[in-house]
């Protein structure tokens, strides 16, 4: 048991980390463009699937500075030549120009690289058991994970504290209203934004995929949790962002490793009872159940506290 | 006689900064009431209290006798009062005849029928065609509202917010950025309409304010120093050192 | 299917309706082409082609040629629906399925009802992989063959051959969490318990069917358990990423599957390093020591560029003309007559048959390893160009891999 | 009413005596949708118009959110599928118990089913609009669609529940079994519902839920609370979407998780938002559209995904009133009579655009070819001229198409705009626009 608390206290603080890799440049976006961005989740999965071919070319450890700028790069093109011209129609129309290029890149990408998951490894240096607990080996591979994931949020939040950028993202995080007044640059601030949060979800894509599944579809399993992540956060706050990334990284961890049920808890329903919404609830596994629980979670919070959990806005 | 407004001890704080501190405001009903102040006075945060967008920190607001302080703006607004906006706030995309249409609806009790045909209501089609005659908009009805010059707008603005029928109209200067002429022409339309109604006006034009209101309070850092008719104002020695002494010479 | 210039004419003809000349027999592969599972799909389309391709340059069926028409269904019931009822609009009498028990009970009971009210269009559906048992039991419909061992076929196949495994003690079920991960849950609890009352079910896992990337949160509740072997009905990333997630935490069990062969799943079982700890169990494999089979395979291979992954297909189809020139004819009610009951040597060597009461194909099941190859002689492929193939375990005869049915047939 | 009669230039507004226009256009709906079949008989046609019927119902609730209300959902197709599921489930009770309910009622239970969902969940979901509404519906939509598979005994695993439409009491001899029939029952339902939604744009509700999208704020000032006009207009999206859903099931005799899922969510917002939110047959458009290019592109092509992204982000970008809007624009121009002024310079345009259109089709394609294995000797065939996937030749096509066709549009396009202004401008002052 305790074996399991350790790992999954591991697993859960890692993919609470990559989300919030995720999640801190959705919400610096959002807070300063008022876009959602619906594609933050290709970018990842652009990350990876860069990562993996330029791993086959010129080995991970370039793939890791080189893809993540690619995606980065990417990502500003898609801000100066997409939302830029489709900001004069508002949010809905961005946030619909986002939604359409989510899925032009999935497609792009299963169109390039097929539908099936890719053979992308985790490099010879980093493939071996860090440590063992309770003789389980935990991969060397998700302590670096973890370790880049970390200084990436210390860089990030040196960043926000220390440069010029940092702080007129500050400034937007608190007061939405001020980004309108500054000026001639507002353009090559929201490039510059937008570009940097993309390159986060790629750098995020290019270190989980050798670790997670590159594949097609990874887009789409992430984005709807992002999304959960950021509005159960509150919208628009990035240590709301922080707090739900582990939270929800901690709580679908643990979920798996759990066996409860309501069967196992009281014992089993009358089995004369037939199948019945009942007894399809009754013996529901927690284990079952932990995919939906980050929706779950969603519901919960908007109707105790619909501004999430640390979010000021109305909308 | 109840007041048609009567503020009493509000206060409003964001975070820690004090935008109004006990603000104490009565207007008698059929009285045209101006509010005057610098920029930053707190002069949109007291609209704003009033009509129910925001909610005061501590303190209550009565209209009519009723307590309203912390009600939603549609409750108040149900109660019988009305607001305009200082940045034009019309429904961009409906035509000026659907604009008005949507501000008497609530007014002639249809509420949120869908049983109906909104165009087959014949107290609505007067209603609405009197105040677009009244607001000079007729020749521009089957407008979208986002189309129309801006002082058309803002003439749109007032026939949307006199359109309920409210007994208390308040408008949030309500000739900002008009020209002389629209001005006068706008003055005098705020005159008719709000004939019979308590009127509270924020303005900054000061010959719109001493032309129109019946009395007039002073609003600097978010408490009234002044209040009384344009001729005490006029000779208020707080009043003309805070703020007449400055900007009107 | 991809001549771009005829949208605008396929449209055309889609309003105008298309009819053609029966000259042909035409078999709609109904699979999914595009969207998450295609390059499956598409594996499976290339098989039937070749398939067809053998059949054509052989004289065709009966003096027909055969023509193998592709349908996207991108693994949606309703989709497949939609392109049923566009096989039966253009005239195709009979269609084939694999990918999803899913589209396969959506296309089952379109079938039935489609031959009750449109007699004399009568439309057969064979079934090359989808394997819910409820197909042939609950379900059954005499327009519907099966050629792939269902799922509690396999299982009682397995468990044939773990009932003599005395190292057998503590097993671990793993599975995805739909109605096939269920069934072979539910058939893998209530066999061994019949066979080997001594061996411990020392864990039941159901888990989200494709969601999971991460698998090393089971592993741990795996290896907490104590197992020394896994049985799993996984496939795609679940399999690859369950094996590849035990490696990592060096987990030292047997995997027992079903699909762990399937696309890019001999690549990730080579990179985790699990020799011969793999066991798969299919109704057929390359290396066989069949020399039909395997010369069929060395050709298929060639042509093709894809290990043989659907041996069942070569069953169907070479069965399909046998019961065709057997009926004397192409109409499908006279070759659904023909094929109930019909022996068949399959192409692994041995006899398998088409049982009349459910229409389920019975055979040989075959249990493999998968890992490095002793003799290349003997064992010539290896897959996915790993250098490792698939070994032979056991070989399990028709007669130790029969189940009963509840089917009550409703014959026309 | 004097004002009203004061001499206005039209500008959007259908002129006066409307009401004979107005029934005049549902008859000629009728007629249309009664004739349709006797033309295009095969079964094929008849498919694909019981599945754009469908769709256009379905398309048409979405837009009492998105284009009516500004609401924008990424999860509608949860109400159009339990709408599905509620009437399979009542179909099969029906014809169990013999209850003498015949089958053009069950859609009814359908729009029921979507009805009811909507108003549990509604009130907390329309508590806010804008970006907040639409990441909640998306979660609202994962929950449901994922929690169908567990709850199996309700919705059937991902086999779904099947049911026999047949087997319900027929009505006036018909037994629902051929497909012309269906189509009928459809087609009934479709013009129905698209006159009750059209109904409803001209209702009290349906003028403040445009004013609750245009201005929310506003709303709360002239005395509604827009949270209550999300959450009626909500109710009507899912009641509308469940006669949809309620339909399918009819014609696929099924209903399973995917009716749930976000791919049919993501479908109902691409079919109204190309077609044109803005316009009540914007959505009708799209649903025509959408479906034909879904039945009619996955034959050609095996990426026909990307061409529906690719449409769609084009439609955002360059034409986000839809297509209804690119029609609408020019009615001004028709009625000043000046219309014929862009006319030239549309046909001047269209040539290079089509190349471009051409080599990125064909670039796509080369790709797609390339890297699904088949580079070698597959050929693409455009306009009837095959391309090999893997000459040089094909490439340097496709390469001076995309590039040259795109630098000589983006001149015509500029000369296109110069038109419309001297167009526009003749409109303006013969009083046609705005």
């Amino acid at each position: 048991m305790a074996e399991l608390i350790v790992i999954s206290t591991l697993n859960g603080v890692l993919f609470g980390m990559l989300l919030f890799l995720l999640s801190s440049g959705l919400t610096v976006i959002f807070s300063m463009m008022g876009v959602l961005n619906f594609a933050h989740a290709s970018f990842y999965m652009l990350g990876a699937f860069f990562g993996y071919q330029l791993t086959r070319w010129i080995g991970f450890w370039p793939a890791l500075v080189l893809a993540p700028l690619l995606v980065g790069a990417v990502g500003m093109a898609v801000e100066r030549y997409g939302l830029r011209n489709t900001h004069k129609h508002g949010h809905v129309a961005e946030l619909l120009l986002t939604f359409g290029l989510a899925y032009a890149i999935e497609e792009i990408v299963s169109m390039v690289w097929g539908k099936s998951p890719m053979d992308y490894r985790i490099p010879a240096a980093l493939d071996f058991p860090a440590f063992t607990v309770f003789s389980t080996n935990y991969p060397a591979y998700k302590i670096f994970m973890l370790v880049v994931s970390v200084t990436i949020f210390v860089a990030l939040l040196i960043a926000l504290k220390r440069t010029r950028v940092g702080l007129i993202v500050q400034a937007a995080l608190t007061h939405p209203s001020m980004v309108g007044h500054l000026g001639h640059n507002v353009g090559r601030v929201f490039m510059l934004v937008f570009g940097v949060g993309s390159a986060l979800a790629g750098l995020a894509g290019v270190i989980a995929g050798p670790s997670l599944v590159t594949q097609s579809d990874m887009a789409g399993l992430l984005g709807p949790i992002l999304f959960v992540v950021i509005v159960f956060g509150g919208l628009g706050s990035l240590p709301g962002a922080f707090i739900a990334s582990l939270l929800i990284g901690l709580i679908q961890t643990f979920a798996v490793a759990l066996n409860g049920s309501l069967a196992s808890l009281f014992g089993p329903l009358d089995p004369g009872l037939g199948p019945s919404p009942l007894t399809d609830i009754w013996n529901v596994t927690v284990a079952q159940i932990a995919p939906i629980l980050p929706y779950l979670l969603l519901v919960l919070v908007l109707i105790f506290r619909p501004m999430g959990l640390l979010g000021t806005r109305e909308s | 006689m109840t007041a048609a407004i009567e503020v009493k001890a509000v206060d409003k704080s964001f975070g820690n900064v004090g935008i109004i501190r006990d603000l104490n405001l009565s207007v008698a009903k059929g009285e045209r009431h101006a509010i005057i102040g610098p920029n930053g006075a707190g002069k949109s945060t007291t609209f704003n209290l009033i009509s129910g967008h925001i909610k005061p920190t501590s303190g209550e607001i009565r209209l009519n006798g009723d307590v309203i302080s912390g009600l939603r703006p549609f409750e108040i607004n149900r109660r019988g009062l009305s607001r305009s906006f200082q940045v034009t706030n019309v429904f961009a995309r409906m035509t000026v005849w659907e604009n008005v249409r949507c501000g008497v609806l609530w007014a002639t009790g249809h509420r949120y029928a869908f049983w109906k045909n909104v165009d087959n209501l014949p107290e609505v089609k007067q209603r609405t065609a009197r105040i677009l005659d009244d607001i000079h908009l007729s020749h521009r009805r089957d407008v979208p509202a986002g189309l129309l010059t801006y002082a058309e707008q803002r003439e749109l603005e007032i026939g949307i917010t006199i359109a309920g029928g409210a007994s208390v109209i308040m408008l949030d200067e309500p000739t900002a950025g008009m020209s002389h002429a629209e001005t006068d022409r706008a003055v005098a339309l705020i005159r008719r309409l709000t004939e019979g109604r308590t009127l509270v006006i924020v303005e900054h034009d000061m010959s719109v304010v001493f032309g129109l209101a019946d009395r007039i309070s002073v609003l600097v850092y978010g408490n009234i120093i002044a209040s009384g008719t344009p001729d005490e104002i006029r000779g208020n020695p707080k009043v003309k050192e805070a703020y007449l002494g400055e900007e009107i010479d | 299917m991809r001549h771009l210039p005829i949208a605008v004419a396929a449209a055309v003809l889609m309003l105008g309706g298309a009819a053609s000349a029966q000259e042909t027999v035409k078999i709609g592969y109904i699979d999914p082409l595009s969207g998450g599972g295609a390059s499956v799909g598409e594996g499976g389309l290339k098989t039937f082609q070749y398939l067809a391709d053998e059949l054509n340059a052989k004289g065709g069926v009966l003096g027909h040629k055969v023509e193998i028409v592709p349908l996207d269904n991108k693994t949606n019931p309703q989709e497949s629906l939609v392109q049923a009822q566009k096989a039966v609009d253009a005239g195709i009498r009979y269609i084939t399925q694999g990918n999803g028990s899913s589209v396969g009970a959506a296309l089952e009971d379109f079938v039935t009802k489609n031959n009750s009210r449109n007699p004399g269009k009568e439309l057969l559906y064979f079934n090359y992989a989808a394997v819910d048992p409820s197909l042939t039991n609950e379900k059954c419909s005499y327009w519907h063959f099966r050629w792939d061992a269902s799922s509690d076929i396999k299982m009682e196949a397995l468990t044939n051959y773990m009932k003599d495994q005395p190292s057998i003690k503590k097993v671990y079920l793993i599975n995805q969490d739909y109605s096939f991960g269920q069934s072979v849950r539910s058939d893998a609890r209530k066999m061994l318990a019949a066979k080997r009352p001594d061996v411990q079910i020392v864990g039941d896992e159901l888990h989200p069917l494709l969601k999971i990337t991460d698998f090393s949160p089971y592993i741990a509740k795996i290896k907490a358990s104590g197992a020394d072997s896994v049985v799993t009905g996984n496939w795609g990333q679940d399999i690859a990423l369950l094996l590849k997630a035990a490696a990592d935490a060096g987990l030292k069990v047997n995997w027992y599957t079903y699909y762990a062969g399937g696309a890019g799943g001999p690549t990730a079982i080579k990179q985790t390093g699990l020799d011969h700890q793999v066991y798969q169990i299919t109704e057929g494999i390359p290396n066989s020591g069949n020399k039909a089979a395997m010369d069929f395979e060395k050709d298929f291979r060639a042509k093709v560029n894809l290990s043989l992954w659907y041996p069942r297909a070569v069953n169907e189809m070479r069965m399909f003309k046998a019961a065709a020139e057997k009926a004397n004819s192409i109409d499908p009610v006279k070759v659904a007559a023909a094929l109930e009951g019909m022996k068949f040597d399959v192409l692994d060597g041995g006899e398998g048959f088409m049982r009349a009461d459910d229409h389920q194909f019975f055979q040989p099941i075959y249990i493999s390893s998968f890992g490095t190859l002793a003799d290349k002689a003997k064992e010539p492929f290896d897959e996915e160009n790993t250098g490792w193939g698939w070994h032979l375990v056991s070989k399990i005869d028709t007669a130790n891999a029969m189940v009963p049915t509840t089917c009550k047939m409703k014959r026309p | 009413m004097s004002n009203a009669a004061s001499p206005a230039p039209a500008v959007t507004k259908e002129e006066p005596g409307g009401a004979l226009s107005f029934y005049g256009v549902w008859l000629i709906a009728a007629a249309a949708l009664v004739v349709l079949p006797l033309i295009f008989s095969s079964g094929g046609s008849l498919t694909s118009f019981s599945l754009i019927g469908i769709a256009i119902i379905f398309a048409l609730s979405y837009n009492i959110l998105l284009g009516q209300t500004g609401l924008l959902s990424f999860g509608h197709a949860v109400q159009y599928g339990l709408g599905g599921f509620l009437a399979v489930h009542m179909m099969n009770a029906v014809a169990s118990h013999n209850w003498p309910i015949p089958l053009p009622a069950i859609p009814l239970i359908g729009g029921i089913g979507g009805l009811a969902f909507a108003l549990l969940v509604g009130w907390v979901m329309t508590k806010r609009a804008g970006t907040v509404f639409a990441m909640i519906s998306l979660g609202i939509g994962e929950l449901v669609a994922s929690s169908s598979l567990i709850l199996r005994s309700v919705f059937g695993g991902e086999s779904g529940i099947t049911t026999d439409r047949t087997a319900l009491m027929p009505l006036f001899g018909w037994t629902f079994g051929p497909q012309l029939q269906v189509y009928y029952l459809i087609a009934f339902w479709v013009l129905i519902s698209a006159i009750a939604m059209y109904a409803l744009t001209r209702t009290p509700l349906g003028r403040i839920c445009n004013a609750v999208r245009d201005n929310p704020e506003r709303v709360e000032f002239i005395g509604y609370d827009p949270h209550v006009v999300r959450y009626l207009a909500y109710g009507f999206a899912g009641f509308f979407a469940g006669i949809a859903g309620g339909l399918t099931a009819i014609n696929f005799e099924i209903a399973n998780s995917a009716y749930l899922g976000a791919t049919q969510s993501g479908f109902v917002l691409f079919a109204a938002f190309i077609g044109g939110t803005a316009y009540f047959f914007g959505p009708i458009l799209g649903a025509i559209l959408v479906t034909y290019l879904q039945l009619g592109l996955t034959n050609v092509t095996s990426v026909s995904l990307l061409y529906f992204g690719i449409i769609f982000i084009g439609i955002v970008m360059f034409a986000p009133g839809g297509i209804a809007g690119l029609l609408m624009k020019h009615r001004p121009l028709i009625r000043a009579g000046s219309l014929g002024m862009v006319i030239p310079s549309y046909l001047v345009a269209a040539i290079p655009t089509l190349a471009f259109a051409l080599g990125a089709i064909l670039t796509i394609e080369t790709v797609a070819r390339y890297s699904g294995g088949e580079g070698e000797g597959s050929t693409i065939n455009l306009l009837g001229i095959p391309f090999v996937a893997t000459a040089p030749a094909t490439w340097a096509a496709a390469a001076f198409l995309l590039v040259g066709g795109y630098l000589v549009a983006r001149l015509t396009w500029l000369r296109v705009a110069e038109a419309w202004d001297r167009a526009a401008t003749v409109a303006r002052d013969r009083g046609y626009l705005a």
